[in-house]
Protein backbone atom coordinates (compact mmCIF):
# COMPACT_ATOMS: atom_id res chain seq x y z
CA UNK A 1 0.00 0.00 0.00
CA UNK A 2 1.32 3.74 -0.93
CA UNK A 3 -0.74 6.46 -0.33
CA UNK A 4 0.31 9.94 -1.85
CA UNK A 5 -1.86 12.55 0.28
CA UNK A 6 -2.90 15.84 0.84
CA UNK A 7 -5.47 14.73 2.99
CA UNK A 8 -4.44 14.57 6.63
CA UNK A 9 -4.33 11.14 8.34
CA UNK A 10 -4.57 8.61 11.80
CA UNK A 11 -0.97 6.83 12.61
CA UNK A 12 -3.23 4.44 14.97
CA UNK A 13 -5.95 4.06 12.67
CA UNK A 14 -3.13 2.67 9.74
CA UNK A 15 -1.66 0.17 11.66
CA UNK A 16 -4.56 -1.05 13.12
CA UNK A 17 -6.01 -1.70 9.67
CA UNK A 18 -2.72 -3.18 8.42
CA UNK A 19 -2.32 -5.65 10.96
CA UNK A 20 -5.49 -6.90 10.60
CA UNK A 21 -5.28 -7.70 7.24
CA UNK A 22 -1.56 -9.99 7.66
CA UNK A 23 -2.49 -12.58 10.52
CA UNK A 24 0.38 -14.50 9.39
CA UNK A 25 2.81 -11.76 10.45
CA UNK A 26 4.72 -11.93 13.93
CA UNK A 27 6.23 -8.66 14.03
CA UNK A 28 5.00 -4.81 12.93
CA UNK A 29 7.31 -1.62 12.80
CA UNK A 30 6.15 1.19 12.41
CA UNK A 31 7.52 4.76 11.91
CA UNK A 32 5.69 8.03 12.00
CA UNK A 33 7.36 11.23 11.21
CA UNK A 34 5.85 14.24 12.82
CA UNK A 35 6.24 18.28 12.28
CA UNK A 36 8.23 19.71 15.15
CA UNK A 37 8.45 23.17 16.56
CA UNK A 38 10.85 23.58 19.17
CA UNK A 39 11.15 26.65 20.91
CA UNK A 40 14.75 27.13 19.59
CA UNK A 41 13.31 26.92 15.80
CA UNK A 42 9.88 27.57 16.30
CA UNK A 43 7.78 26.97 13.03
CA UNK A 44 3.98 27.42 12.25
CA UNK A 45 3.72 24.99 9.65
CA UNK A 46 5.43 22.66 6.99
CA UNK A 47 4.69 22.75 3.55
CA UNK A 48 5.39 20.07 1.56
CA UNK A 49 5.65 20.23 -2.27
CA UNK A 50 5.21 16.64 -4.64
CA UNK A 51 5.63 15.35 -7.75
CA UNK A 52 2.80 12.68 -7.14
CA UNK A 53 3.14 10.78 -10.52
CA UNK A 54 7.31 10.46 -9.48
CA UNK A 55 6.14 9.92 -5.77
CA UNK A 56 4.29 6.70 -6.80
CA UNK A 57 6.67 5.06 -8.59
CA UNK A 58 10.06 5.80 -6.64
CA UNK A 59 8.30 4.55 -3.50
CA UNK A 60 7.19 1.46 -4.76
CA UNK A 61 10.35 0.93 -6.22
CA UNK A 62 12.09 1.16 -2.81
CA UNK A 63 9.36 -0.75 -1.43
CA UNK A 64 9.72 -4.15 -3.54
CA UNK A 65 13.45 -3.77 -2.63
CA UNK A 66 12.87 -3.52 1.27
CA UNK A 67 10.38 -5.78 0.58
CA UNK A 68 12.50 -8.79 -1.46
CA UNK A 69 15.93 -7.50 0.86
CA UNK A 70 14.25 -8.02 4.10
CA UNK A 71 11.79 -10.96 3.04
CA UNK A 72 8.80 -8.87 4.48
CA UNK A 73 5.25 -9.81 4.73
CA UNK A 74 3.97 -6.98 3.62
CA UNK A 75 5.43 -2.92 3.27
CA UNK A 76 2.84 0.54 3.86
CA UNK A 77 4.08 4.17 2.98
CA UNK A 78 1.96 6.83 3.75
CA UNK A 79 2.97 10.46 2.79
CA UNK A 80 1.37 13.75 3.37
CA UNK A 81 2.15 16.91 1.16
CA UNK A 82 0.55 20.60 1.65
CA UNK A 83 0.22 22.27 4.78
CA UNK A 84 0.96 20.84 7.93
CA UNK A 85 0.90 21.83 11.09
CA UNK A 86 2.83 20.87 14.19
CA UNK A 87 2.38 17.70 15.71
CA UNK A 88 0.30 15.84 12.93
CA UNK A 89 2.19 12.90 11.00
CA UNK A 90 3.95 13.72 8.03
CA UNK A 91 4.55 10.32 6.59
CA UNK A 92 4.32 6.57 7.80
CA UNK A 93 6.15 3.41 7.10
CA UNK A 94 4.82 0.01 8.53
CA UNK A 95 6.76 -3.36 7.99
CA UNK A 96 5.19 -6.71 8.57
CA UNK A 97 7.92 -9.90 8.87
CA UNK A 98 7.83 -12.95 10.50
CA UNK A 99 10.26 -12.08 13.11
CA UNK A 100 11.40 -8.40 14.77
CA UNK A 101 14.75 -8.04 12.95
CA UNK A 102 13.41 -7.95 9.67
CA UNK A 103 10.46 -5.87 10.83
CA UNK A 104 13.13 -3.24 11.87
CA UNK A 105 15.64 -3.31 9.28
CA UNK A 106 13.56 -2.88 6.34
CA UNK A 107 11.70 -0.02 8.40
CA UNK A 108 14.97 1.73 8.77
CA UNK A 109 15.74 1.02 4.64
CA UNK A 110 12.50 2.44 3.98
CA UNK A 111 13.29 5.43 5.71
CA UNK A 112 16.91 6.41 5.04
CA UNK A 113 15.79 5.51 0.87
CA UNK A 114 12.85 7.83 1.54
CA UNK A 115 14.52 10.73 2.99
CA UNK A 116 16.55 10.83 -0.06
CA UNK A 117 15.16 9.50 -3.36
CA UNK A 118 11.13 10.36 -2.91
CA UNK A 119 10.35 13.83 -4.74
CA UNK A 120 9.20 15.96 -1.81
CA UNK A 121 10.45 18.99 -0.86
CA UNK A 122 9.58 20.74 2.83
CA UNK A 123 9.17 24.70 3.48
CA UNK A 124 9.12 25.78 6.86
CA UNK A 125 6.62 28.44 7.59
CA UNK A 126 7.56 30.82 10.35
CA UNK A 127 6.50 34.32 11.79
CA UNK A 128 8.97 35.80 9.28
CA UNK A 129 8.32 33.57 6.18
CA UNK A 130 9.23 30.46 4.67
CA UNK A 131 12.35 28.84 3.89
CA UNK A 132 13.32 25.62 1.93
CA UNK A 133 14.61 23.14 4.06
CA UNK A 134 17.98 21.93 3.05
CA UNK A 135 18.77 18.10 2.30
CA UNK A 136 21.01 17.09 5.22
CA UNK A 137 24.40 14.92 4.19
CA UNK A 138 23.65 12.70 7.15
CA UNK A 139 20.74 11.33 5.29
CA UNK A 140 22.61 10.40 2.21
CA UNK A 141 24.93 8.97 4.45
CA UNK A 142 22.11 6.70 6.39
CA UNK A 143 21.55 5.50 2.77
CA UNK A 144 24.19 4.62 1.71
CA UNK A 145 25.01 2.26 4.50
CA UNK A 146 22.89 -0.06 2.99
CA UNK A 147 24.67 -0.32 -0.11
CA UNK A 148 27.97 -1.12 1.66
CA UNK B 1 9.04 18.32 -24.71
CA UNK B 2 7.98 19.16 -21.18
CA UNK B 3 10.30 20.77 -18.49
CA UNK B 4 8.84 20.60 -15.14
CA UNK B 5 10.83 22.19 -12.36
CA UNK B 6 10.64 21.80 -8.33
CA UNK B 7 10.98 23.81 -4.92
CA UNK B 8 13.15 26.42 -5.12
CA UNK B 9 14.29 25.66 -8.21
CA UNK B 10 10.40 26.37 -9.51
CA UNK B 11 10.54 29.43 -7.15
CA UNK B 12 13.75 30.81 -8.82
CA UNK B 13 12.50 30.24 -12.32
CA UNK B 14 9.39 32.07 -11.13
CA UNK B 15 7.74 29.33 -12.96
CA UNK B 16 6.49 25.50 -12.62
CA UNK B 17 7.45 24.01 -16.62
CA UNK B 18 8.32 25.06 -19.87
CA UNK B 19 7.85 23.72 -23.17
CA UNK B 20 10.74 23.32 -25.05
CA UNK B 21 11.94 22.11 -28.54
CA UNK B 22 15.13 21.58 -28.26
CA UNK B 23 17.84 20.95 -31.66
CA UNK B 24 18.36 17.17 -32.84
CA UNK B 25 21.82 17.27 -31.39
CA UNK B 26 20.41 17.47 -27.83
CA UNK B 27 20.65 13.23 -27.35
CA UNK B 28 20.41 13.16 -24.09
CA UNK B 29 19.45 14.51 -20.57
CA UNK B 30 23.07 15.43 -20.22
CA UNK B 31 22.61 17.56 -23.41
CA UNK B 32 19.31 18.56 -22.44
CA UNK B 33 20.81 20.76 -19.03
CA UNK B 34 23.45 22.29 -20.73
CA UNK B 35 21.65 23.38 -23.70
CA UNK B 36 18.27 24.92 -20.89
CA UNK B 37 21.08 26.47 -18.84
CA UNK B 38 22.78 28.62 -22.41
CA UNK B 39 19.53 29.29 -23.41
CA UNK B 40 18.01 30.82 -19.49
CA UNK B 41 20.31 32.98 -17.36
CA UNK B 42 18.39 31.79 -14.32
CA UNK B 43 18.43 28.55 -14.77
CA UNK B 44 22.11 28.23 -15.27
CA UNK B 45 22.70 30.12 -12.19
CA UNK B 46 20.27 28.13 -10.12
CA UNK B 47 21.99 25.04 -11.51
CA UNK B 48 25.94 26.06 -10.59
CA UNK B 49 26.27 23.10 -8.53
CA UNK B 50 24.25 20.36 -11.17
CA UNK B 51 25.56 17.13 -9.87
CA UNK B 52 22.82 18.27 -6.56
CA UNK B 53 19.85 17.21 -8.71
CA UNK B 54 18.48 14.22 -10.22
CA UNK B 55 16.53 13.97 -13.43
CA UNK B 56 13.31 12.38 -13.92
CA UNK B 57 11.93 11.37 -17.75
CA UNK B 58 8.25 10.41 -17.35
CA UNK B 59 8.07 10.30 -13.97
CA UNK B 60 10.85 7.95 -13.37
CA UNK B 61 14.79 8.85 -11.90
CA UNK B 62 16.67 8.33 -14.38
CA UNK B 63 20.88 8.62 -15.43
CA UNK B 64 21.50 12.00 -16.72
CA UNK B 65 23.44 9.48 -20.02
CA UNK B 66 19.50 8.64 -20.51
CA UNK B 67 18.41 9.73 -24.29
CA UNK B 68 15.68 11.50 -24.32
CA UNK B 69 12.49 12.78 -26.92
CA UNK B 70 10.18 15.07 -28.16
CA UNK B 71 7.34 13.73 -26.63
CA UNK B 72 8.99 13.01 -23.19
CA UNK B 73 8.26 14.62 -19.84
CA UNK B 74 11.74 15.65 -17.86
CA UNK B 75 12.28 17.00 -13.94
CA UNK B 76 14.80 18.62 -12.74
CA UNK B 77 14.79 17.83 -9.00
CA UNK B 78 16.38 19.97 -6.00
CA UNK B 79 18.08 17.23 -3.54
CA UNK B 80 14.77 15.86 -1.90
CA UNK B 81 14.02 16.77 1.60
CA UNK B 82 10.69 14.36 2.36
CA UNK B 83 10.50 11.48 4.86
CA UNK C 1 3.66 4.08 30.29
CA UNK C 2 3.93 0.96 31.49
CA UNK C 3 0.89 -1.96 30.73
CA UNK C 4 0.89 -5.27 31.80
CA UNK C 5 -2.57 -6.46 30.98
CA UNK C 6 -4.47 -9.57 30.65
CA UNK C 7 -7.12 -7.83 27.99
CA UNK C 8 -6.71 -7.30 24.14
CA UNK C 9 -6.15 -3.85 23.12
CA UNK C 10 -5.36 -2.19 19.78
CA UNK C 11 -2.23 -1.17 18.39
CA UNK C 12 -3.10 1.74 16.57
CA UNK C 13 -5.35 3.70 19.65
CA UNK C 14 -2.21 3.34 21.89
CA UNK C 15 0.09 5.00 19.22
CA UNK C 16 -2.80 7.63 18.17
CA UNK C 17 -3.06 8.64 21.95
CA UNK C 18 1.17 8.09 22.80
CA UNK C 19 1.54 10.88 19.75
CA UNK C 20 -0.94 13.17 20.43
CA UNK C 21 0.18 13.86 23.75
CA UNK C 22 3.66 14.55 22.73
CA UNK C 23 3.21 17.27 20.15
CA UNK C 24 7.60 18.11 20.49
CA UNK C 25 8.41 14.58 18.95
CA UNK C 26 9.48 14.61 15.31
CA UNK C 27 9.68 10.53 15.12
CA UNK C 28 7.95 7.39 16.71
CA UNK C 29 8.77 3.84 16.34
CA UNK C 30 5.92 1.39 17.16
CA UNK C 31 7.15 -2.13 17.71
CA UNK C 32 4.05 -4.69 17.69
CA UNK C 33 4.57 -8.04 18.19
CA UNK C 34 1.30 -10.73 17.22
CA UNK C 35 0.49 -14.36 17.81
CA UNK C 36 1.83 -16.18 14.44
CA UNK C 37 0.72 -19.44 13.35
CA UNK C 38 2.07 -20.74 10.18
CA UNK C 39 1.50 -23.87 8.19
CA UNK C 40 4.78 -25.14 9.24
CA UNK C 41 3.85 -24.70 12.61
CA UNK C 42 0.26 -24.35 13.38
CA UNK C 43 -0.45 -22.88 16.77
CA UNK C 44 -4.47 -22.52 18.41
CA UNK C 45 -3.17 -20.40 21.16
CA UNK C 46 -0.44 -18.50 22.86
CA UNK C 47 -0.89 -18.51 26.84
CA UNK C 48 1.75 -16.31 28.18
CA UNK C 49 2.44 -16.49 32.24
CA UNK C 50 3.56 -13.22 33.93
CA UNK C 51 5.32 -12.14 37.54
CA UNK C 52 3.37 -8.69 36.99
CA UNK C 53 4.80 -7.34 39.62
CA UNK C 54 8.84 -7.74 38.44
CA UNK C 55 7.43 -7.31 35.43
CA UNK C 56 6.54 -4.07 36.35
CA UNK C 57 9.50 -3.25 38.19
CA UNK C 58 11.88 -4.46 35.41
CA UNK C 59 9.99 -2.82 32.49
CA UNK C 60 9.93 0.30 34.37
CA UNK C 61 14.29 -0.18 34.83
CA UNK C 62 14.50 -1.31 30.98
CA UNK C 63 12.64 1.99 30.33
CA UNK C 64 14.47 4.56 32.09
CA UNK C 65 17.84 2.77 30.66
CA UNK C 66 16.42 3.33 27.22
CA UNK C 67 14.93 6.86 27.47
CA UNK C 68 18.71 7.78 29.15
CA UNK C 69 20.70 6.17 26.25
CA UNK C 70 18.80 7.62 23.41
CA UNK C 71 17.68 10.07 24.70
CA UNK C 72 14.08 9.71 24.27
CA UNK C 73 11.05 12.26 24.79
CA UNK C 74 9.08 9.37 26.34
CA UNK C 75 8.58 5.53 25.77
CA UNK C 76 5.39 3.16 26.22
CA UNK C 77 5.69 -0.71 26.83
CA UNK C 78 2.62 -2.86 26.74
CA UNK C 79 2.72 -6.30 27.42
CA UNK C 80 -0.25 -8.99 27.46
CA UNK C 81 -0.21 -12.26 29.88
CA UNK C 82 -3.49 -14.71 29.27
CA UNK C 83 -4.47 -16.49 26.52
CA UNK C 84 -3.81 -15.20 23.07
CA UNK C 85 -5.26 -16.24 20.06
CA UNK C 86 -3.16 -16.16 16.26
CA UNK C 87 -3.25 -12.70 14.88
CA UNK C 88 -3.77 -11.07 18.68
CA UNK C 89 -1.32 -8.61 19.70
CA UNK C 90 0.87 -9.60 22.70
CA UNK C 91 3.13 -6.46 23.18
CA UNK C 92 3.84 -2.86 22.10
CA UNK C 93 7.03 -0.88 22.51
CA UNK C 94 6.52 2.91 21.14
CA UNK C 95 9.65 5.24 21.43
CA UNK C 96 9.15 8.92 20.72
CA UNK C 97 12.30 11.16 20.26
CA UNK C 98 13.34 14.25 18.10
CA UNK C 99 14.68 12.37 14.96
CA UNK C 100 14.12 9.03 13.96
CA UNK C 101 17.67 7.31 14.26
CA UNK C 102 17.26 8.13 17.99
CA UNK C 103 13.83 6.80 18.19
CA UNK C 104 14.34 3.21 16.07
CA UNK C 105 17.54 2.54 18.68
CA UNK C 106 15.21 2.96 21.39
CA UNK C 107 12.90 0.83 20.65
CA UNK C 108 15.46 -1.99 19.13
CA UNK C 109 16.68 -1.71 22.90
CA UNK C 110 13.88 -2.10 25.00
CA UNK C 111 12.52 -4.98 22.45
CA UNK C 112 16.29 -7.04 22.91
CA UNK C 113 15.62 -6.58 26.83
CA UNK C 114 12.33 -7.13 26.89
CA UNK C 115 12.77 -10.40 25.17
CA UNK C 116 15.61 -11.77 27.72
CA UNK C 117 14.75 -9.77 30.77
CA UNK C 118 10.82 -9.26 31.22
CA UNK C 119 9.38 -12.21 33.15
CA UNK C 120 6.90 -13.67 30.61
CA UNK C 121 6.85 -16.97 29.83
CA UNK C 122 5.16 -18.22 26.51
CA UNK C 123 3.55 -21.50 26.13
CA UNK C 124 2.31 -22.91 22.50
CA UNK C 125 -1.31 -24.31 22.71
CA UNK C 126 -1.93 -26.82 19.51
CA UNK C 127 -4.25 -29.53 18.93
CA UNK C 128 -2.15 -32.00 20.86
CA UNK C 129 -1.39 -30.50 23.66
CA UNK C 130 0.51 -27.37 25.16
CA UNK C 131 4.30 -26.87 25.35
CA UNK C 132 6.77 -24.27 26.67
CA UNK C 133 8.67 -21.91 24.31
CA UNK C 134 12.30 -22.50 24.80
CA UNK C 135 14.34 -19.22 25.38
CA UNK C 136 17.16 -18.93 22.24
CA UNK C 137 20.46 -17.80 22.29
CA UNK C 138 19.63 -15.60 19.21
CA UNK C 139 17.73 -12.97 21.62
CA UNK C 140 20.44 -13.48 24.67
CA UNK C 141 22.93 -12.15 21.21
CA UNK C 142 20.91 -9.60 20.32
CA UNK C 143 20.56 -7.90 23.94
CA UNK C 144 24.31 -8.19 24.56
CA UNK C 145 25.02 -5.87 21.53
CA UNK C 146 24.40 -3.37 23.52
CA UNK C 147 27.19 -3.28 26.19
CA UNK C 148 29.69 -4.08 23.75
CA UNK D 1 10.30 -16.70 53.73
CA UNK D 2 8.45 -17.32 50.26
CA UNK D 3 9.35 -19.16 47.15
CA UNK D 4 7.78 -18.18 43.75
CA UNK D 5 8.09 -20.62 41.12
CA UNK D 6 7.18 -19.78 37.47
CA UNK D 7 6.23 -21.82 34.20
CA UNK D 8 7.64 -24.93 33.49
CA UNK D 9 9.43 -25.11 36.80
CA UNK D 10 6.25 -24.46 38.59
CA UNK D 11 4.74 -27.19 36.63
CA UNK D 12 7.41 -29.58 37.22
CA UNK D 13 7.01 -28.89 40.93
CA UNK D 14 2.93 -29.48 40.88
CA UNK D 15 2.92 -25.84 43.07
CA UNK D 16 3.25 -22.19 42.31
CA UNK D 17 5.02 -21.57 45.77
CA UNK D 18 6.30 -22.72 48.99
CA UNK D 19 7.01 -21.51 52.47
CA UNK D 20 10.07 -22.05 54.29
CA UNK D 21 11.78 -21.43 57.06
CA UNK D 22 16.02 -21.90 56.31
CA UNK D 23 18.95 -22.33 58.58
CA UNK D 24 20.67 -19.32 60.08
CA UNK D 25 23.38 -20.23 57.68
CA UNK D 26 21.67 -19.50 54.75
CA UNK D 27 22.28 -16.04 53.96
CA UNK D 28 22.49 -15.69 50.47
CA UNK D 29 19.89 -16.62 47.21
CA UNK D 30 22.94 -18.57 46.03
CA UNK D 31 23.14 -20.47 49.93
CA UNK D 32 18.93 -20.63 49.40
CA UNK D 33 19.28 -22.35 46.08
CA UNK D 34 21.50 -25.44 47.54
CA UNK D 35 19.94 -25.76 50.26
CA UNK D 36 16.32 -26.03 48.58
CA UNK D 37 17.94 -28.62 46.15
CA UNK D 38 19.19 -30.24 49.03
CA UNK D 39 15.64 -30.52 50.22
CA UNK D 40 13.67 -31.39 47.54
CA UNK D 41 14.41 -33.95 44.84
CA UNK D 42 12.27 -32.73 41.96
CA UNK D 43 13.42 -28.53 42.31
CA UNK D 44 17.20 -30.40 42.50
CA UNK D 45 16.71 -32.15 39.46
CA UNK D 46 14.46 -29.37 37.93
CA UNK D 47 17.68 -27.04 38.16
CA UNK D 48 20.24 -29.17 37.16
CA UNK D 49 21.81 -26.34 34.75
CA UNK D 50 20.99 -23.53 37.39
CA UNK D 51 22.95 -20.80 35.94
CA UNK D 52 19.82 -20.23 33.13
CA UNK D 53 17.53 -18.99 36.36
CA UNK D 54 16.99 -15.64 37.60
CA UNK D 55 16.39 -14.90 40.93
CA UNK D 56 13.91 -12.08 42.39
CA UNK D 57 13.62 -10.65 46.19
CA UNK D 58 10.63 -8.47 46.59
CA UNK D 59 10.19 -8.50 42.64
CA UNK D 60 12.89 -6.83 41.58
CA UNK D 61 15.92 -9.15 39.88
CA UNK D 62 19.08 -9.71 41.92
CA UNK D 63 22.53 -11.36 41.65
CA UNK D 64 22.64 -14.34 43.33
CA UNK D 65 24.85 -13.62 45.90
CA UNK D 66 22.45 -10.88 47.34
CA UNK D 67 21.51 -11.70 51.22
CA UNK D 68 18.20 -12.45 52.26
CA UNK D 69 15.83 -12.46 54.97
CA UNK D 70 12.80 -14.06 56.32
CA UNK D 71 10.26 -11.59 55.61
CA UNK D 72 11.22 -12.07 51.74
CA UNK D 73 9.27 -13.49 48.80
CA UNK D 74 12.06 -14.60 46.61
CA UNK D 75 11.53 -16.09 42.80
CA UNK D 76 13.33 -18.69 41.11
CA UNK D 77 12.45 -17.75 37.15
CA UNK D 78 13.16 -20.25 33.93
CA UNK D 79 14.90 -18.32 30.94
CA UNK D 80 11.98 -15.86 30.02
CA UNK D 81 10.68 -15.74 26.21
CA UNK D 82 7.91 -12.83 26.31
CA UNK D 83 8.37 -9.85 23.78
Amino acid sequence: MIIISNSPFDPGTLLTEFQANHPEAGAAVTFTGMVRSTPDHPITALILECYPELAQNEIATIRDAAIARFNLIDAAVLHRYGRLVPGEPIMQVITLASHRQAAFDGAQYLMDYLKTDAPFWKQEETATGTEWVEAKAADDNARDRWSK
Amino acid sequence: MKILYFAWLRERLNRASDEVSPPAEVKTLADLIIWLRANDEALDLAMANPKQFKLSKNARIVAWETPIADADTIAILPPMTGG
